[in-house]
């Protein structure tokens, strides 16, 4: 049997701590970031021109169809070749930014979508233009409809991003993994960041329903 | 200001609406079949009709909400451009469903387009708003939600909503049909007090109480024309088409 | 595993890398092989088990020994005392060297040269435990999951060194020639067969076959065969 | 000793992408059934049931399955149950796709109007056949568009595998780019390989998406 | 079967149901305040009131749809287990939403009650049904989806649906009222014609046409209580309640 011994890992819980702060960072710019690129992208899905549906879509498909690790290895490796040098953690940002905001734009829509055409007719007829309609209008019920699986795709990314080390990025996966090659207490290493991104989606889930709360809190019929 | 031509006085009584030879498609489907409909200023008018008939299609096209495929329709003198993106804004619309804005309070709905659109001042709004919303009768509803209030209370919040926008001409879609009976006379006295006052109205209703008691014209559409239009008395008395005959029949 | 059990199986399971040439690579037909794979095959026969290779990576090979996924790691493991806790080593059957290679034109001779530096390395890897340790605190350390990213993150610009065996430097060379060179040795390593430290019997059989085929010439054979260079000797 | 990027290595990395639908057939199948369990039980008018379901989904939807494929490979055999990677791969991935499917799921079985749950107990049916004949036909509907967009994240996420030991489609061109040391050519080869699999899939379920809500819009 | 007593000819008309004293709460809100109602068999009750006054409640209670917290239910004479899980097979129940199953034809529809709640077999099952939806006068729409019907059609499937159960007592609740005024007579005339045939009806429905027509009784509730009760006639006629008064003034 495995004699376990988590005194190294606590010895050096500072350092996992780093890396937790980067990775809630990271999520929580990617996380607005992307949200206002879902915005505008559901927006200019649903109603804009044919050249940027077109796009739009393309940007869609690429992202949600390849695997973040490749799309990681990409803005890290191959950017610079166009001439745009990216830190490791500038670029794992720009991985979650792009990544988020294509599955975002997917989840707005539908919640563009959800918000009746009779509503939007009624904005109309008080005289509101496109981007008044958009953004006292449409935004806040959309948001609400669409909520939970905005939460939720934050909540995967953000534990999706255990992957950016791979750049060398210092997030929370990857302080763990530095650890673990320093003291070779792999299991406990790994045992304890576990329960550290479990914590941390957990607080995440409570803080978004906080917010929920507040934000969405309007009455609604059944 | 003293350079400008002293307004003559109108002879002939002001044409509100002039509707000539509407003819609109759903793609391969023709809804409207050459309308002709002429509103005076001030007038009161009842469209009723069988479903499908294009009643909510013909009012629709009045505000723009609805783009015509030809004919052209003229809106207190100006004709309407057929691909202007925005309403007329005096003209008022309740709709059928309500279309409150669900995360907005009754006051917010109100005040939402005089401050965006005619940029009046949020002050300014407020206090119209509480004042049309007096006169609906429902001005201590005014910080509840939309879904906190009865179908009647929200048709009221809605009527409101248009009179706030200060039309001169308002359009309703069938607006007591989502109402049970009770919530309906609420509407339809606020309605009838509303055509008091002299504001050109043209409402899709089967209410014939609400047509007795205030339109100056009935019209009554079938398949996407005007089959017969008449006097409230002479058309629910003595109707002239059969099929005009046979519907006024079933829903008795 | 102890030698009775792996005996009474009949079969014995051995980690091997395949990503790093040419100790452990993927042949053409896609099975393990390279230097490492050679020893575990001759060290198989010794015993008289069939063998069972398996692929393992630098940051995974330690947890694949510990929870008995496999039963003896001959995967160019160098002997450092901190893994020295965790596994028992045998005598050593490789050496290796490892050193920093930067851009050309970057002045550096030292471990101290190396402040306000960046240097790729591969996760877990003799050279990041060294540098970890020796290089000045303004040292940016990046370290990558292979020496394939940490050789990428060097040619495409992202840090401006490396810390890599003598193997990977010569890959380097190989794909761009006359960009970087060597610039100082960082350690020499020497790589050792692993076991678990509930093997004692056999730790033992494998310094004795350790023993055995140095004395016999097939050990300096293979790595003739695949290094083009006589073994080192590591008594020094 | 380095490699070229040719034929071979090609074929080699097409062909890992075996491993890559065995592992989402399995967690799939395997999903699925779990998924419908916990979809259930999360809408059970038992409340341990449904403290289970939440428990289970909140588990395995709040950690990453980086580490829980870790936790089964290595962490069962160093508590004295060895496990086969085959095995290890398949309960981590089961049990994150049941977690991730029943959540799915019960939205779905939730947006089945009461009308219909009402309905079916006035013809007289019990819990079974309403559930059997009126409201999962419905709620299956609902769910193939997200059914088949999660089947994209599934596919993508048994790259991961890689950790205990699987040459799957990602761990493949990882070695084939140490080998050849050509990680451009390989990544834009894996990247493609991805796409040419996912791709089929993500249009059906936006097609399928279309088709529901062109349905229920009247 | 000979050993069996030869049932005696009843004197008093059978009871269908017997409410009594029924008190039934949402929370901590009180809907039904001591309701007691007894409908004889082959007796056809009207029950209308202002909305939210417990009508709905009222009936979906006689079905167990909702659980009640105090007194009892007979329904041919048996007393309804409160904790039962499933709802009695001899009621029938016909929605204002029609609740149709969308994924399943009309004959669907109208076959899978008797199937797998009633085990009669689907060739049997099958004819019960064309029989019934001839009697609602759609039998050419047996293969259709519901989306596919009009509103008046699909409500004429939900009663074919209920009638295929063969129960003693049918349920109504607003069955007309999400039907265009068009579609209203087609239901009713087929409600109408169901009562012709002496089955126990219990609607609830603001149709005085319907009332008149068919009705035995008509009850008026408000606040959670029957506040009247009484034959069409003199209910229309002469209202006794101040509350019944005013209801009437404002739907007529
Ligand atoms: N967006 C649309 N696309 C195609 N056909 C439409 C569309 N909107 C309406 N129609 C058709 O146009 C016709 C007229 O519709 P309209 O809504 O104007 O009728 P209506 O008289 O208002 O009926 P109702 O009393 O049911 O409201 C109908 O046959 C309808 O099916
Ligand atoms: N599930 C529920 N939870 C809480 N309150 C409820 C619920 N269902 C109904 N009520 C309340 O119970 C009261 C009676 O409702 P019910 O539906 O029986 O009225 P009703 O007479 O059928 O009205 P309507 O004519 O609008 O259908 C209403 O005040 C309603 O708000
Ligand atoms: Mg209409
Ligand atoms: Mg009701």
């Amino acid at each position: 049997m495995y004699d376990f011994n988590f005194a190294p890992v606590f010895d050096s819980f500072g350092s996992l701590l780093v890396g937790a702060w980067l990775t809630v960072q990271m999520s929580c710019i990617a996380m607005v970031v992307g949200l206002i690129l879902s915005i505008f992208g559901a927006v200019g899905k649903t109603s804009g021109p044919k050249p940027v549906r077109i796009a739009i879509n393309v940007y869609i498909e690429v992202i949600r169809n390849t695997p973040f690790l490749i799309q990681l290895y990409f803005f890290f490796f191959a950017l610079p070749a166009l001439g745009l040098r990216l830190g490791p953690n500038q670029a794992a940002l720009l991985a979650l930014v792009v990544n988020f905001g294509a599955y975002g734009t997917e989840i707005m829509r539908a919640g563009v979508a959800s918000v009746g055409h009779g509503n939007i007719e009624a904005a109309k007829t008080v005289g509101l233009n496109f981007f008044q309609t958009l953004r006292y209008v449409i935004l806040k019920p959309a948001m609400r409809a669409v909520y939970p699986a905005l939460t939720s795709q934050f909540i995967y990314l953000m534990l999706a991003s255990s992957v950016v080390s791979v750049i060398s990025a210092t997030d929370l996966a990857a302080a763990g993994n530095d650890l673990q090659s320093q003291t070779f207490a792999s299991f406990e290493v790994y045992i304890v960041i576990t329960a550290m991104y479990f914590a941390m989606s957990l607080a995440f889930s409570g803080v978004f329903a906080l917010i929920g709360k507040y934000a969405f809190s309007y009455p609604v019929n059944r | 200001m003293s350079s400008q031509p002293v307004p003559t006085v109108q002879l002939a009584p002001e044409l509100a609406i002039e509707m000539t030879q509407i003819e609109k498609w759903y793609g391969a489907f023709q809804v409207l079949h050459g309308v002709d409909l002429t509103v005076a200023a001030g007038e009161r008018i009842v469209i009723c009709g069988p479903s499908g008939s294009g009643k909510s299609t013909l009012i629709r096209c009045i505000n723009q909400l609805e783009a015509i495929q030809k004919g052209s329709i003229k809106v207190n003198g100006t004709v309407l451009d057929k691909n202007a993106k925005t309403v007329p804004l005096d003209i008022g619309m309740v709709f059928q469903q309500f279309n409150l804005f669900p995360h907005m309070t009754v006051l917010e709905n109100c005040v939402l387009g005089p401050v965006k659109a005619l940029k009046v001042s949020k002050e300014e709004a407020t206090q119209t708003a509480r004042e049309y919303l007096k006169r609906v009768r429902i001005p201590e509803q005014a910080d509840k939600y939309p879904a906190q209030l009865s179908g009647g209370q929200q048709q009221r919040v809605a009527i409101a909503r248009a009179l706030c926008m200060r039309p001169r001409i308002m359009l309703f879609d069938e607006p007591t049909s989502a109402l049970d009976p009770e919530m309906v006379k609420e509407v339809l006295d606020t309605m009838i007090d509303l055509a008091q006052d002299g504001m050109t109205m043209i409402c899709v209703t089967h209410e014939m109480g609400f047509a007795r008691a205030v339109a100056d014209r009935v019209i009554f559409m079938d398949h996407g024309q005007i089959v017969e239009e008449n006097s409230p008395e002479l058309f629910f008395g003595n109707p002239q088409h059969e099929r005009t005959k046979n519907f006024l029949g079933q829903i008795a | 595993a102890e030698l009775a059990n792996i005996k009474d199986a009949g079969v014995i399971n051995i980690g091997v890398l395949i990503d790093f040439p040419p100790y452990g690579i993927m042949n053409e037909n896609n099975e393990p092989d390279g230097y490492d794979a050679t020893v575990a095959k001759m060290f198989a026969d010794d015993i008289g088990v069939e063998l069972n290779l398996i692929p393992v990576t630098g940051p995974n090979r330690i947890p694949y020994l510990l929870s008995g996924q496999v039963d003896v790691l001959v995967s160019s493991l160098a002997i450092t005392p901190a893994r020295a806790e965790q596994v028992d080593f045998s005598n050593p059957y490789a050496a290796i060297r490892i050193g920093i290679m930067a851009e050309a034109d970057l002045d550096i001779s030292s471990a101290d040269d190396l402040d306000g530096v960046s240097v790729a390395v591969a996760r877990a890897s003799g050279q990041d435990a060294t540098i970890t340790e020796i290089a000045p605190e303004g040292t940016v350390i990046r370290r990558f999951d292979d020496d394939v990213s940490a050789v990428q993150a060097l040619l495409s610009g992202q840090v401006q060194a490396i810390g890599a065996s003598n193997t990977v430097m010569a890959q380097i060379r190989h794909v761009a020639p006359g960009q970087f060179d060597e610039k100082f040795t960082l350690n020499q390593f020497r790589l050792a067969i692993a076991v678990t430290p509930d093997a004692p019997e056999l730790l033992a059989y494998a310094n004795a076959f350790l023993a055995r085929v140095t004395e016999s010439g097939a050990l300096n054979e293979v790595h003739m065969q695949w290094l083009d260079e006589p073994l080192p000797d590591f008594t020094e | 000793m380095i490699r070229e990027f040719g034929p071979n290595e090609i074929i080699y990395i097409t062909l890992a992408i075996r491993y890559t639908i065995l592992l989402s057939l399995i967690a799939f199948a395997g999903g699925a059934v779990g998924g419908l369990i916990i979809a259930l039980m999360r809408v059970s008018q038992n409340k341990y049931r449904r403290w289970f379901a939440v428990a289970f989904i909140r588990v395995f939807q709040g950690t990453p399955l980086l580490m829980q494929l870790f936790l089964a490979y290595f962490g069962m055999a160093i508590l004295g149950f060895p496990i086969d990677p085959w095995t290890a791969a398949s309960f981590a991935l089961i049990l994150h796709a049941a977690a991730f499917l029943g959540e799915i799921w019960r939205g779905c079985i939730e947006a089945v109007p009461s009308g219909q749950h009402e309905a079916a107990r006035v013809v007289g049916l019990g819990y079974v056949n309403r559930m059997r004949h009126v409201v999962l036909p419905q709620a299956m509907r609902i769910a193939l568009g997200p059914t088949t967009g999660f089947l994209v994240q599934l596919i993508k996420a048994t790259s991961l595998a890689s950790i205990i030991g699987f040459t799957e489609l990602t761990r493949a061109g990882q070695i084939i780019s140490n080998a050849t040391f050509q990680p451009f050519m390989v990544i834009s080869l894996v990247a493609a390989l991805y796409f040419v699999l996912c791709w089929p899939l993500s249009k059906l379920a936006s097609n399928m998406e279309h088709k529901f809500n062109q349905a229920t819009t009247r």
